[in-house]
């Protein structure tokens, strides 16, 4: 059936629910509503109070006992409503939720899940519109992924909820509404793999979450507009990165460019850069490139598509490539 | 919430005490000295506040706002509490406190630049002594605690009010602030609308406290409990916390008890998680409506006064339907100019970047 | 802080409740039903934390131990606490709850590896189903809370004790995990152990409050004082918030009123901060020696007893001398192998850089 | 005379308050004891508890009322007692330090600095080692300072203090007692300038913070032991980054290596490694390398050593980059 981006993560959620009882969903608003974007809809009716259910508003409060239910055997998923206010519960995150296993020397894993509605996009006021993903990634310990369509916004969820270690899940909000034809379950690489959505000889480019349906868009203009043939690589999983295949398809065609909404500076696309740089080196016939938001704070509705990457930025990139 | 007893009276405010150690006090009357000028200008400004929020909803729904937060019900919780405030004093609201902020002189335009995304902040905070409508759930109560300490530190006779809401008392923040504010002695007032939701969570999923009051007696200050619908209430008690704080004897907490008429913003569907008969129950105490009865009861307005202010809601709403509806974006060159003091060459060449892209599509075009 | 009576008497505990609206009680007395035997553990128990602390503070002078925060003064708000656990019940100390956590059972050696630099956690939480000693404050309140949310939801009859001081509770997150325990009604016990001091800062300039107890009302739950140097006291106060919590009553806010003896740490100097003055009259207060006093007026202990478990505390003494002093280093390759359940291919090539480096290292010498 | 970084940080603040009566120090047993390593001592007696004064234990507040603060005038310099500790303070420091200025339209800047001691090295308990410049570097609208010299620690810390908008002021608390002769107030390069310490051919090191004494004992053995003549470039400024300084150095010498003891992954050394690689592309021999701590948590005081990049590690890069 055709399924939104929200209508396979609420399906993710179901689905590990109904399979695993001590799968616990909870935070801002996720009950009796459903979530602002509806990701939890229904999940309180079906599963009970227990086991789906609103916090007060406390982000710090909602990470930290999420660290006590998973130490305690169960698995909880909890949401953060907005990326901006995902904030509030960075101590937490980095200095137990990161740290507990090897704190206490393997003895106690944390599986839980950090859901966050990411990026901009949706003509949002301010604090509603960030990409934190650098900081997440930064922190070891920490697994960070991001689905970049419907069907691995449900395989990365499921599989997320039933990995052992804290996964730090980032929802490219602006495609909620993205569509796909889905047959439940669906399945897709595990954790940890990164995947060539368009296979391409000019260049690469390097993509995940909201962006790799703007990179897709931008690879098939070029080959219109342009006779580029660009390969299209969507990371999925920010941390473990799986280089193997970035290098792989850099090395290919020479030429790689990354796209990312977060800021440039020590950005993401940073770490795809340098790594690449480095184990590609002589493989290269230019430098990786990186097609990001200005390092300035998340601008209002009325001017953000200035801020965010698009298809022109893209290829104004691969054309920049190109000259060398 | 049993502290609801309508408009008491035009010379009386009635409210209940945190006591000292921390109890509750009964419901207790104090005068209230304002003079009719004063008595209509609080019913001006609540009932031009009722007219912009009207307002600013239709724009949303128009598209001119990308959402808004209605203060539909909360406008003698909001005027009230700003009215006790004197011209150095300074507020830092939430966006929930556009009639509050609205209240205190900020104009209407300026103030919703914020819904209408032509910028996070569209006042200069200096020329109102108002921060920004903060987002970011309980983190402007400490920059009213900074500030307040600040002008202690100055020995400057002012005072800084902060608004938050049921929800938002939960966040750590909120604790902080309180705590830090006691300790130091800063003249800082906490004013908690208590609006009966967060979103679409109530309080009784919010807090297991009878009152949010109660706050107060764990860090050491004093705690107040009013009707937020009885704006001579709040104006009474809002007004002594204010001159406690002057004095130099520290904050205050009050939980302003009030009702969220419309959704939470208009983003929001309240059929998911209330009813109509409770809304409907707060709708008979319409803050603005009984304050208009006391006052033609008491012949403080008149037919002729009610009109003329009427008329001056339209002007306003005019107004804003003049200058948010198809409001013209601003250059987007200027999201790199306020990011430093001065721009870093990093921002002047991503600037030049975009102007390049600009300057094409223009060309193009 | 005047709640202190010593010990009163080894059948009755005197504390004060905080009301449900939130004032503070007056002193009450409370049958403790403890036996003979238990009150002798109680004792040993304390006895051997106090030469644990001593014996802990000269293998740090001596460099065995990076640092130590010692619990002297504190045995009774610590010993008298854990004791009033059952088996299954679980327990989130801090960095200054070592002896808490060793009457809790936990092997000293294991125990004080966060401050031998040995590892972090040097203790299986699961064996003893007790956290790691935690030093970001308040932090570990909220795993407990967490805990005890997941123990309610799968119906298991258990309890969370956490521990936290009088400077934490100025932390967002003390109040974050207070409201949402309270609201949740999670069987948690928070034992604030009120010593006076944050490293140098007295409790007067950590909040104004009288008493940390009052923060309970502001979320709605109970909240106790008790003299924190009073053992039968502490047990009796914390032995009925647990039976609360067990009962599905939910949590309770315990205030342990003490004082730490010692420096913060023995990296710290009280000189800067604090008179003689001031210690010497909480000295005269030692919790062991008051509780020996009653308890040899009660002839619950002869010195037979008493020599036995000096005794016993010298063994224990020996054994962390033995197992501290000098050892080895773990091999560091370990740093790699706990950081994801099974190790990234990243960690993997680092892991084999830094075998290289050894055994490089290990040839050239 | 000879000053410890302490004692110079110290100096610094003591001289800004005398010049600058708007200026204000608070924070964590930063008034009587004069913080815990002693970098306050002496500011409460001299100045009064009005200008520097001892807070509750909460650094969100610490950061928040500083914003405040800044609001109304005054320039407050708070301390987080340790970098472990700056993170319950992130959220204000995103949300609002780092934005106040571009979300009130440029009229409400914010001159504040938050001083942090970081960094590993002296044998700490957990929480008490971390190194956390790239969540702040990465954050648009912070200014991230980081001395590496005595004369640099007071210098720019001066700097900082008078600078208009906020600082994350980094102090490498190993290097606390390290001594310089200074004759105060010393002069430096201002905030937003990175400065070579010791030209070199063979190739460049780029360090800051407490790399940069390892980086130069690092290039004083290389000249002994091997012949190899490093040159050392101090980059002083996280953001905004000198990048034309480390161009010329690496354009130079072409071969670079960044130094520092965070983690590896999106950390502050894979964006200069990625700009460097695109704009000295074609001036380099081989890829930037990044030496670097490993990607985990930071271990206990016994095995931090093997934690800890050291001259052996840079140099053993050093020899892996001659090789290209
Ligand atoms: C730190 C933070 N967390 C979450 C949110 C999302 N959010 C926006 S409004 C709201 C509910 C706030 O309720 P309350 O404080 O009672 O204020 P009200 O909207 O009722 O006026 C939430 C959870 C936010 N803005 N900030
Ligand atoms: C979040 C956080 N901030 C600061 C510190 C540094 N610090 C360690 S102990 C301490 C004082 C704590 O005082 P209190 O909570 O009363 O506990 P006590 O040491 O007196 O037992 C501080 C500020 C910390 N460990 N964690
Ligand atoms: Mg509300
Ligand atoms: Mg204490």
């Amino acid at each position: 059936m055709e399924l939104t981006m929200a209508g396979a993560l609420n399906a993710a959620l179901r689905d590990s629910m109904r399979e695993d009882g001590s799968v616990v969903v909870y935070g801002e608003d996720v009950g009796k509503l459903g979530g602002v974007f509806r990701v939890t809809d229904g999940l309180q009716a079906e599963m009970g109070i227990d086991r789906c259910f609103d916090t007060p508003v406390a982000e710090s409060g909602i990470a930290g006992t999420a660290i006590g239910m998973a130490m305690y055997g169960l698995r909880p998923v909890v949401e953060m409503q907005f990326d901006g206010f995902s904030y509030p519960a960075l101590n937490q995150v980095i200095s137990h939720v990161a740290k507990y296993r090897s704190r206490t020397r393997g003895r106690v894993g944390l599986p839980l899940v950090i859901r966050i509605p990411y990026g901009g996009g949706i003509g949002a006021v301010e604090h509603h519109s960030e990409s934190p993903e650098t900081y997440y990634a930064h922190t070891a310990g920490l697994t960070v992924v991001s689905p970049g369509t419907p069907a691995d916004a449900y395989a990365l969820l499921r599989a997320s909820i039933a990995y052992d270690d804290p996964v730090i899940f980032l929802e490219p909000k602006r495609r909620y509404w993205l569509k796909e034809d889905l047959d439940l379950p669906v399945t897709a690489p595990p954790i940890g793999e990164a995947v060539v959505r368009r296979a391409g000889t000019t260049a690469t480019l390097i993509a995940y979450g909201p962006m790799v349906t703007t990179a897709l868009e931008a690879a098939t203009r070029a080959a219109t507009e342009s006779g580029w043939d660009l390969e299209v690589v969507d990371v999925r999983t920010l941390s473990p990165l799986d280089m193997d295949t970035l290098v792989a398809s850099a090395t290919k065609t020479g030429r790689a460019i990354v796209v990312h909404e977060a800021a440039r500076f020590v950005g993401f696309g940073a770490e795809i850069a340098a790594e690449l740089n480095e184990r590609a080196f002589g493989y290269l016939a230019a430098p990786v490139l990186r097609v990001t938001g200005w390092d300035i704070p998340y601008p209002s509705a009325k001017i953000e598509r200035h801020f965010l990457p698009d298809a022109d930025r893209i290829l104004d990139a691969v054309a920049r490539l190109l000259e060398y | 919430m049993n502290v609801s007893v309508g408009v008491a009276s035009l010379t009386k405010a009635a409210w209940q005490d945190v006591a000292a150690e921390g109890s509750m006090g009964a419901l207790t009357t104090h005068d209230v000295a304002l003079s009719h000028d004063q008595l209509r200008s609080l019913y001006r400004l609540m009932a031009l506040s009722r007219r912009v929020d009207r307002q600013a909803i239709n724009l949303t729904r128009q598209g001119a706002l990308g959402v808004f937060a209605s203060s539909h019900g909360q406008e003698a919780a909001q005027v009230g509490s700003v009215f006790a405030l004197e011209a150095d004093d300074w507020l830092f609201p939430t966006y929930r406190e556009t009639v509050g902020t609205f209240a205190r002189g900020v104009d209407v335009v300026e103030l919703l630049a914020l819904f209408s995304g032509s910028w996070h902040c569209g006042f200069d905070p200096y020329q109102y002594r108002v921060a920004p409508l903060t987002t970011p759930l309980a983190t402007q109560a400490l920059h009213a605690v900074g500030l307040a300490m600040a002008a202690k530190i100055k020995h400057d006779p002012i005072v800084a009010l902060t608004f938050f809401g049921d929800g938002a008392a939960s966040e750590g923040d909120a604790h902080e602030a309180m705590n830090i504010a006691a300790v130091s002695g800063a003249p800082v007032v906490f004013v908690v609308q208590n609006n009966g939701y967060a979103i679409s969570v109530p309080y009784r999923l919010q807090t297991k406290a009878s009152s949010i009051a109660l706050r107060a007696a764990g860090v050491g200050m004093p705690g107040i409990r009013v009707d937020g619908n009885d704006v001579i209430a709040v104006y009474g008690a809002v007004r002594a916390a204010v001159e406690r704080a002057r004095r130099g004897d520290g904050p205050t907490l009050v939980e302003a008890v009030t009702y969220r008429l419309e959704a939470h913003t208009t983003a929001d569907d309240t059929t998911r998680y209330r009813s109509d008969e409770e809304s409907a129950a707060w709708r008979a105490r319409d803050p603005v409506d009984m304050f208009l009865h006391v006052l033609r009861e008491g012949g403080v307005v008149d037919d002729a006064y009610v009109a003329e202010v009427d008329a001056e809601a339209e002007t306003v709403a005019a107004r804003m339907r003049d200058f948010l509806f198809d409001a013209a974006p601003g250059d987007p060159r200027e999201m790199f100019d306020h990011v430093y003091a001065t721009p870093t060459p990093q921002l002047q060449a991503q600037r030049a970047v975009l102007n390049q892209e600009l300057t094409a599509a223009e060309e193009t075009s």
